[in-house]
């Protein structure tokens, strides 16, 4: 019995865990604990994440099709796994409490939730462990349905999105079985190494075939574009800290599995040989700006959403981008970014949900122009989602930073100006964004319906808590973290970034704990400075007057809707909407086709069909 | 779209014709397994009409097929139309001269019907030909007289048992540890109304099978007509 | 080849004879009609199948008095035809049935009019429009109402 | 380098900056005071109205926030101005370079409109969705510049960049290298300063009482400090950039000030523009000059 | 071991007395029928095992083959003459005015469906063929209403067509061998008819046979025989029948017709009947329709798996029919139930959740979500075919793996009507108890496999094995050879 044996046992014992006692008012505390217990099995392989074991095998395997399918758990599994279980375990806790409760009175299964929650953390398990190519399949089929799961649990509208998810899901797992079907026939083996020794010698068409058919499977549970159309209602829909987990996690399978094959098998190194006629593009840069693309254009939409989840949820989308694009460019500094900012990201973004979460559960609502002024009411929640804003906005001195610092700087090394420029317009737009998002959430006016608001309960509170603290921790000392990319780099064959605790050892490098202590000592300064000056007065929240005229607290005053008119006023006409367009026709394509069939089926005389065929193929035969 | 219709099925008829021509080999026939069977007939079945052989025993589950295939569609023919209402209005009678001649012919049809099934397997003719003939003699009745019909339940079970004949001989045939549908009996004299063994009472199954069947298929239909 | 041949006007016959029926069922719309037309097809498939082994000249399969002809004609697709026949006469009876009970409820022999009051009493047993080329097509999928959803944010 | 010894340029550093930031508030309003034909304020004014508004008895707080908003604006400043070297100071340069240095100065910018955001002015909310608005068109053609300078120099490490300039006199700056990009940062320098004519967002006539008005007192001083430092940091950055950066103080100190103060006199001949003209022109022109600069340099 | 042709002959003649027994006995009148065909499962059941290391040969009456007709028993074959029997059991067709008629129908179709299945004789299985057509009309028709008789009029006209053809293609092969018997064509085939009259004959016994196996052009049957016929029929003739229809084409491949061109054409029609089917359903509102698409679907998928040369194409295709034969009579069970509108099953989950997680796991199967054994079976379609490296092929790929995301879609749309939180205004009915246990002893079997993926998968390769040999067919036959003389 492997340390991974005893991570998937653990796992698979949480799902039943949590079905047979997740309704209980204990029971979403066992299933933490377990999750933590999780946590625990996937540390005892921590050599994988810092580079002094390479592979824990599962001693579980089977044969199929004169295939030995396999588990194992290397440096990347091991890193996607920390997250996945972390994501999870503070899921859960968030889930446990006064939220869960919540949940159940109003209806909801718990059961199922902890249920689908923990199979989703399984499922992950499972895929993150494939040893070759079918069980990567098996394991990300296993994802998509158990994403499904908890994103149709909310019923009602989730259905039509969690619809609308599994049928791209599905649509991009029958591309990636072909892709991978193919890889079968080219190579004759699922196994990793084949394929890693076939790469080379392929042909290029052949290459660009699989290229297209891999990304398109991956991109789907990545959001890519043009596929990212369903993510963001299908998350938002998803109840409560589900969402939370989803948004840090469930897509990063795809990255997970296009890193494993694409980048692990079968080499950036080939794709940038593969030019595409007439321009000056090969593969890599198409996927690049791919990346890009679905860093700005995704960014954007959420700016335009007025309701917090989904905002968030838009953002998630976007900030795959800057993933992608790390790894894409694949050089020891863009992956490191795309790496780490796995991990960042998914700690801000389940912290952000959390606290949306908790808004809602406070109030109601968590429409942006229907709130406002909750500072005061839910100080903590506040500062957890200043904290996760400055991450997501990718500012310092928070973890974000350091990431979205290793794209950038990849991107200069690699002379890419106009990726560059794509990628900072997206976390342009991101802050732009996010500041409404804690603007007209906690800023502003109070509203009197809100003014018995109080902070979020303890069990909701400390898992945003703990979150922050990661979040500024790993910005405070990205090394922790580094240290893992390290490992996965060594472990994918892409060359190591050299860091330090602090941050990146090279020319032009960068080191958080000067900065982050230089920013807290100008933080220090600028506090002694402002109080230094003559005592000021604090005045009611509800105390306000604008334009010489006192605003009474009922009237609503807060700046919320259409935040941002003068850009909305330029960039406005942009937003085509040309996705859903694209997604509309393909619709329409097959409805149409589908309407054309059942009339085939319904009016034509078969003899027609019939007799067309017979002289078909007879003609066809003679000639 | 019937001008269409008829171009496309013009062309088609062109295309065959000319495929017909271009690439079938008419001028000879293969004769391999009938010619096999003209040889050897008479001495493994006894009857002198090879065709009854093939019929009967070398295809003789093809035999029970078919008579199933008509038990069948006439057992469904019956729950197609269903039975005649009571009070429905029937046609008048037909003339004096239709019914005596059905009454004249009754017996005649029933003679020659028999005829032709027992020398089945002597002369052309057999259960099929003679099971129609008997129909028919069953049948004209009915035409004669619009208001009498053919109990349905005893031609159920005829044909029922006609067919179970046919079936029990074949089983008998494993008893005896042959296969099944085996011919028994004396093979007797090559062209004696008395040979090929079991032959001619599979034959006779056969005709009363299909005389009934059919006969009841008629009433069906002609009672249905009768209720428009 | 010569074009008198007795063989290609056999097997012309034959082939007619399919054609014929395929005719039948192609372009009318009776129902009548077409069960006929199946009829035809089939006896042109039986001539065909006598054809298979025809040979001029052969005598009949059956032993005359003791006495064997020099050559006879193969008993095999005599007894097939005998079968396929009978097989074919069953099937006639049971369309020809089916045909009544269809006239009787949809008043019609009309292939069309059946087709479309066959589509219609299925809608109507499932409870659901009929469908028809006619009107717009009815948007009920959940893709399609999420899609609609998306556009207005 | 020892640590003490970096310890006090940290100190040093944002002094310096605030020192020579006042200076050219002061040259800045004369600068303005000149065009509009008025004699402008005396030398130690800035000084003056610091200690005033620090000063100043009525001073309306609206919460926590409010005042971390101010701090964070202020601190920000302190700490982006130790990773920008100047003559015998390199600070934390090799710690985090240009790009570090683009996103320590968008920190003041949240902290203000966090602050300004708490007071639940709906003005002052309008204000600062104008403010980022702005950031957004100006930081565009600004991270082209900052791409194009980190790629010619083969860094991003401002100290390095400065002694590769340094090399070969004149000729080896980077306005000579980089003429395009230099006129670009040149033409959003008074954006990336918030000043004349892009301050649509402080609004202070367009807006009846403008965003502003919620910050009285020490709240106003913090913000003037930013001002201090907000002028300084951007004069040195086109500095170190295109003009060879600074070796010694007497060179370094002429080229800053110019720097801040051409663009600006110029500015002043422009009316204000509404934030969706200012991210039309930032959009258009620099953009424009932008790429074909870094075309240019990039080949 | 000659007991293999009570399979065939007992339930005929339990048919033909049914109705004398009747008289006697009502009760034993509805009783034997399902003890006969239980008589037989356990007869074939028993001939199983011996039939994996031999096939085995019968000749009806005793005569020596080509003379007489064959019996070939191979595990291939009983495989589906077990699943005709066991499925009929199953499936037993229940209607309260017709029952002794139905009980009859549903022997004789078990009767006649081993013997397909069985049969080593080309015009035998013509008649077997015919017979199993003419059965399943009286099961359509069996249900009386005015829909059942106009559908079973259309569907008769097609197959009558159909039939016509394939008995002259039957003319044609005889025309060129002079034999009937599959044993000895698969000798003379190579030489006789690897020409353009073969390839004519084996189309024209594909359009024919191809009606019941739901073949592209002569499937227009399909739905409307599905939606108005009992779910139970249905489920017989979509899960069952089919099959049978198919193991003939599969048959004659192996045996008789080796062009290249008769893959092609099994192909191209595969594909449109993957791509039709599916495309239909996308758009069809009722269950019933929708499985009945779906269902054309699936069997193309069957007939595309048939055209991959080989070994590798045999046992995909059995995988995927062995699969389809648990899946869809069980979905059709649940949908006599949960027939119409797909709309009023909203909240259905609520009612009957037992048969609405069955649902669920029979969706997933269908369209392949690893590791349900629906899977495996496409990925043994899909693998040789990419390995064949042709553009065809590739189509073929393609349109399936397009057509399991359609299928997908519109089955994962019933399970979140099933599951929908607002039930539709009208109350839903509860499954018998009888067709759920069924169609949860079916749903059961697709788990167990799952578990016994290996063994299962070795077993289907070895009578795909068994199936595709066709020197050990010969040598069992063992026909006589004849003196091939042609005269003149």
């Amino acid at each position: 019995m492997t340390a991974l044996d005893t991570l998937l046992l653990i796992s698979a014992i949480t799902v039943g865990v949590a079905l047979l006692a997740g309704n209980w008012r204990v029971g979403g505390w066992l299933v933490t604990i377990l999750y933590a217990l999780q946590g625990a099995a996937l540390l005892m392989m921590s050599g994988l994440g810092y580079s002094t074991l390479t592979v824990v095998q599962s001693s579980f395997s089977i044969e199929v099709l004169s295939e030995q399918l396999l588990w194992r758990f290397d440096a990347l599994s091991w890193f996607f796994a920390l997250i996945t279980i972390g994501a999870g375990l503070f899921s859960s806790w968030f889930a446990s409490g006064e939220w869960g409760e919540r949940y159940r009175d109003n209806g909801g299964s718990l059961r199922l939730f902890h249920g689908a929650l923990a199979l989703n953390v399984f499922t992950m398990l499972v895929l993150l462990a494939s040893g070759d190519l079918l069980t990567l399949f098996i394991g990300w089929e296993l994802v998509s349905w158990a994403s499904f799961l908890i994103m149709a649990l909310a019923g009602g509208k989730a259905f039509g999105y969690a619809m609308r998810y599994i049928s791209y899901a599905f649509a991009g797992a029958m591309a990636l079985l072909g892709g991978l079907l193919l890889i079968y026939a080219e190579v004759g083996s699922f196994d990793f190494q084949s394929l890693k020794e076939a790469a080379p010698q392929m042909q290029a068409s052949t290459l660009w075939l699989l290229v297209v058919l891999l990304t398109s499977g991956f991109g789907v549970k990545m959001a890519i574009l043009p596929f990212h159309l369903w993510q963001a209602k299908a998350y938002a829909q998803t109840p409560g800290p589900g969402a939370a987990f989803l948004g840090a996690i469930s897509s990063r399978m795809g990255l997970f599995a296009f890193i494993v094959v694409v980048v692990q098998l079968i080499g950036i190194s080939r794709l940038v040989e593969m030019e595409i006629p007439f321009t000056f593009l090969d593969a890599q840069d198409l996927l690049a700006w791919i990346a890009v693309f679905t860093i700005i254009i995704p960014t954007y939409i959420a700016l335009r959403q007025h309701d917090a989840r989904r905002l968030l949820a838009w953002h998630g989308v976007g900030q795959t981008g800057y993933m992608l694009l790390g790894i894409v460019i694949a050089n020891d500094l863009g992956s490191a970014g795309g790496l780490m900012h796995v991990f960042n990201y998914a700690s801000y973004q389940a912290m952000l949900f959390m606290v949306v979460v908790a808004v809602i559960h406070r109030t109601g609502t968590s429409d942006l122009n229907k709130l406002g002024g909750l500072f005061t009411r839910m100080p903590l929640s506040y500062l957890a989602m200043l904290i996760g804003i400055i991450g997501l906005a990718g500012l310092p001195p928070m973890n974000g930073f350091v990431s979205k610092w290793l794209i950038y700087r990849s991107l200069i090394v690699d002379g890419s100006p106009l990726l560059f420029l794509g990628a900072v317009i997206g976390t342009l737009g991101t802050i732009l964004s996010v500041y409404k998002l804690i603007h007209n959430i906690f800023l502003g006016q109070l509203r009197v319906e809100h003014v018995a608001v109080r902070e979020a309960p303890l069990s909701m509170v400390i898992p945003m808590m703990a979150l922050a603290v990661i979040v500024f921790v790993t910005g405070y000392f990205p090394g922790l973290v580094l240290d893992w990319t390290s490992a996965v780099q060594a472990s994918i064959g892409i060359p190591v970034l050299a860091h330090h605790l602090g941050g990146v050892s090279m020319k032009g490098g960068l080191d958080m704990i000067w900065i982050v202590s230089v920013l807290l000592i100008g933080f220090g300064f600028g506090t002694l400075v402002f109080f230094l000056g003559g005592r000021s007065r604090r005045v009611h929240q509800l105390d306000n007057y604008a334009g010489g005229h006192f605003l009474t607290a009922e009237t609503r005053y807060h700046y919320s809707d259409n935040f941002y008119p003068g850009l909305m006023h330029l960039i406005g006409p942009w937003y085509r909407n040309s996705f859903e367009w694209l997604e509309r026709g393909v619709i329409s394509a097959v409805d149409t086709l589908s309407t054309a069939m059942q009339g085939l089926y319904r009016n034509a005389h078969p003899s027609y069909l019939l007799l067309a065929a017979v002289v078909f193929a007879l003609s066809w035969v003679i000639v | 779209m019937r001008r269409f219709t008829a171009a496309l099925f013009l062309l088609g008829l062109g295309v065959m014709i000319a495929a017909i021509y271009q690439h079938m080999d008419f001028s000879n026939t293969a004769v391999n397994a009938g010619q096999a069977i003209n040889a050897v007939a008479a001495e493994e079945t006894g009857a002198a009409n090879f065709v009854t052989s093939v019929v009967l025993a070398y295809r003789g589950i093809d035999t029970l097929l078919e008579l199933t295939i008509l038990f069948t569609a006439a057992m469904i023919g019956g729950m197609v139309l269903g039975r005649r209402r009571v009070d429905a209005p029937r046609d008048p009678d037909a003339g004096f001269i239709l019914r005596t001649g059905a009454d004249l012919l009754f017996p005649l049809l029933l003679v020659v019907g028999l005829y032709i099934i027992l020398h089945g397997h002597l002369t052309p003719g057999g259960g099929f030909q003679g099971g129609v003939i008997l129909a028919s003699a069953f049948f004209l009745p009915l035409l004669a007289r619009p208001g009498s019909s053919i109990n349905q339940d005893v031609i159920s079970i005829v044909e029922g048992l006609a067919g179970a004949t046919f079936i029990i001989i074949g089983l008998l045939a494993m008893f005896d540890g042959k296969e099944f549908l085996t011919p028994l009996l004396d093979k007797g004299e090559l062209g004696a109304l008395i040979s090929a063994g079991t032959l001619p009472i599979l034959y006779l199954a056969v005709g009363i099978k299909v005389g009934s069947e059919l006969a009841g298929l008629l009433a069906h239909l002609a009672e249905a007509e009768a209720l428009d | 080849m010569d074009i008198l041949d007795i063989n290609i006007i056999l097997y012309s016959a034959a082939f007619g004879l399919m054609l014929i029926g395929i005719g039948g069922i192609v372009i009318s719309n009776h129902l009548i009609r077409i069960i006929f037309g199946i009829a035809l097809l089939e006896a042109g498939a039986n001539l065909l199948l006598l054809l298979s082994t025809y040979h001029e000249g052969a005598s009949a399969p059956i032993i005359v008095d003791g006495s064997v002809p020099a050559m006879m004609a193969d008993p095999v697709p005599q007894a097939l035809v005998l079968t396929a026949i009978v097989i074919g006469v069953g099937i006639l009876a049971l369309a020809l049935s089916l045909a009544i009970r269809v006239q009787r409820a949809y008043g019609t022999l009309d292939m069309r009019e059946v087709r479309l009051k066959l589509e219609q009493e299925i809608s109507e047993n499932a409870g659901i429009e009929m469908p028809s080329s006619s009107h717009a097509p009815a948007v009920t999928t959940a893709n399609s109402a999420a899609a609609q959803q998306e556009s207005g944010s | 380098m020892h640590f003490l010894e970096l310890l006090v340029e940290l100190l040093l550093m944002p002094i310096l900056a605030f020192v020579i930031g006042l200076a050219m508030v002061l040259m800045m309003r004369r600068i303005g005071a000149r065009i509009q034909r008025r004699v402008g304020p005396p030398v130690l004014q800035p000084i003056y109205d610091i200690i005033k508004l620090y000063s100043k008895d009525t001073q309306i707080s609206h919460g926590l926030m409010h005042e971390i908003g101010i701090i964070m604006a202020v601190g920000g400043y302190i700490a982006a101005e130790t990773l920008l070297p100047v003559p015998g100071l390199d600070g934390l340069a090799d710690k985090g370079g240009a790009v570090t240095l683009a996103y320590m100065l968008m920190i003041p910018a949240l902290g203000m409109a966090l602050g300004v955001g708490q007071c639940a002015n709906p003005n002052g909310s309008i204000g600062i969705s104008r403010a980022l608005t702005a950031m957004l068109a100006y930081d565009i053609p600004f991270i082209l510049v900052i791409f194009g300078a980190s790629y010619v120099y083969g860094t991003t490490n401002l100290a390095e960049m400065i002694s590769i300039q340094q090399q070969q006199g004149v000729s080896s700056w980077g306005i000579v290298q980089m003429p395009l990009l230099a006129l670009t940062a040149l033409l959003i320098l008074p954006a990336i300063m918030g000043k004349h004519p892009f301050e649509i967002y402080v609004a202070p006539a367009e807006i009846a009482t403008g965003p502003m008005v919620e910050m009285s007192g020490k709240f106003m001083g913090g913000l003037f400090v930013m001002q201090c430092f907000q002028l300084y940091t951007a004069g040195v950055i086109f500095t170190t950039l295109f003009l060879g950066g600074g070796v010694y103080w007497i060179t370094f100190l002429p080229k800053i000030f110019l720097v801040v103060a051409i663009p600006m006199s110029v500015a002043y001949l422009f009316p204000r523009y509404r934030t969706e003209d200012v991210l039309r022109l930032m959009w258009k022109w620099p953009m424009l000059l932008g790429l074909i600069g870094l075309a240019v340099v990039m080949k | 071991m000659n007991l293999l042709v009570l399979m065939i002959a007992l339930p005929l003649l339990t048919a033909f007395l049914l109705s004398s027994i009747n008289r006697i006995s009502t009760l034993a009148a509805r009783w034997i029928g399902p003890l006969v065909l239980l008589a037989t499962a356990v007869i074939g059941l028993s001939v199983w095992p011996q039939l994996g290391a031999a096939p085995l040969a019968l000749q009806w009456g005793g005569f020596q083959a080509p003379l007489g007709i064959t019996l070939y028993a191979d595990q291939f074959a009983l495989l589906f003459a077990l699943a005709m029997t066991i499925g009929t059991l199953l499936l037993w067709p229940r209607s309260a005015e017709n029952q002794l008629r139905s009980s009859s129908l549903a022997l004789l179709l078990a009767g006649t469906g081993s013997g397909l299945a069985l049969s080593g004789d080309l015009f035998n299985i013509y008649v077997f063929y015919e017979l199993m057509t003419v059965v399943s009309y009286g099961l359509i028709a069996g249900r009386g209403t005015s829909g059942s008789f106009a559908s079973t009029l259309r569907y008769l006209v097609i197959s009558g067509f159909g039939a016509a053809l394939a008995l002259a293609g039957i003319a044609l092969v005889y025309q060129a061998t002079g034999t009937l018997n599959l044993a000895q064509l698969a000798q003379l085939a190579p030489e006789k008819l690897n020409n353009l009259q073969g390839f004519a004959a084996f189309v024209l016994m594909l359009i024919g046979f191809g009606v019941k196996a739901e073949l592209f052009p002569v499937n227009m049957w399909v739905p409307e025989v599905y939606a108005t016929a009992s779910s139970r029929v249905s489920a017989l003739l979509a899960g069952v029948v089919s099959k049978l229809a198919l193991l003939i084409i599969m048959r004659l491949l192996i045996l008789v017709f080796h062009q290249p061109e008769a893959l092609t054409v099994l192909l191209v029609l595969g594909i449109l009947g993957v791509a039709s089917g599916e495309l239909a359903a996308w758009r069809a509102r009722d269950l019933n329709r929708m499985l009945a698409f779906s269902s054309i679907g699936q069997l193309g998928v069957m007939f595309i798996a048939l055209s991959i040369p080989g070994n590798a194409g045999i046992f995909a295709a059995l995988a995927v029919m062995v699969h389809h034969l648990f899946l869809k009579p069980s979905m059709f069970l649940l949908a006599e139930r949960w027939g119409g509108s797909i709309e009023k099953l909203a909240g259905a989950a609520r009612t009957s959740p037992i048969a609405a997680a069955l649902f669920v796991l029979l969706a997933l199967s269908l369209i392949g979500v690893p590791p349900l054994p629906g899977f495996w079976a496409k990925l043994l379609v899909i693998m040789p075919m990419l390995a064949l490296d042709q553009p065809l092929y590739y189509l073929a790929v393609f349109v399936m793996l397009a057509a399991a995301s359609l299928e997908a879609n519109y089955l994962f749309r019933v399970v979140m009507k099933l599951y929908d939180k607002q039930p539709a205004a009208t109350s839903h009915k509860v499954h018998a108890t009888a067709d759920l246990a069924t169609a949860l002893f079916l749903g059961g079997g697709l788990i167990a496999a799952v578990f016994m993926l290996v063994p299962l998968a070795d077993r289907l390769d070895s009578i795909a094995a068994q199936a595709t040999d066709v020197s050990t067919y010969i040598q069992t036959v063992a026909p006589q050879q004849l003196q091939s003389g042609r005269v003149q």
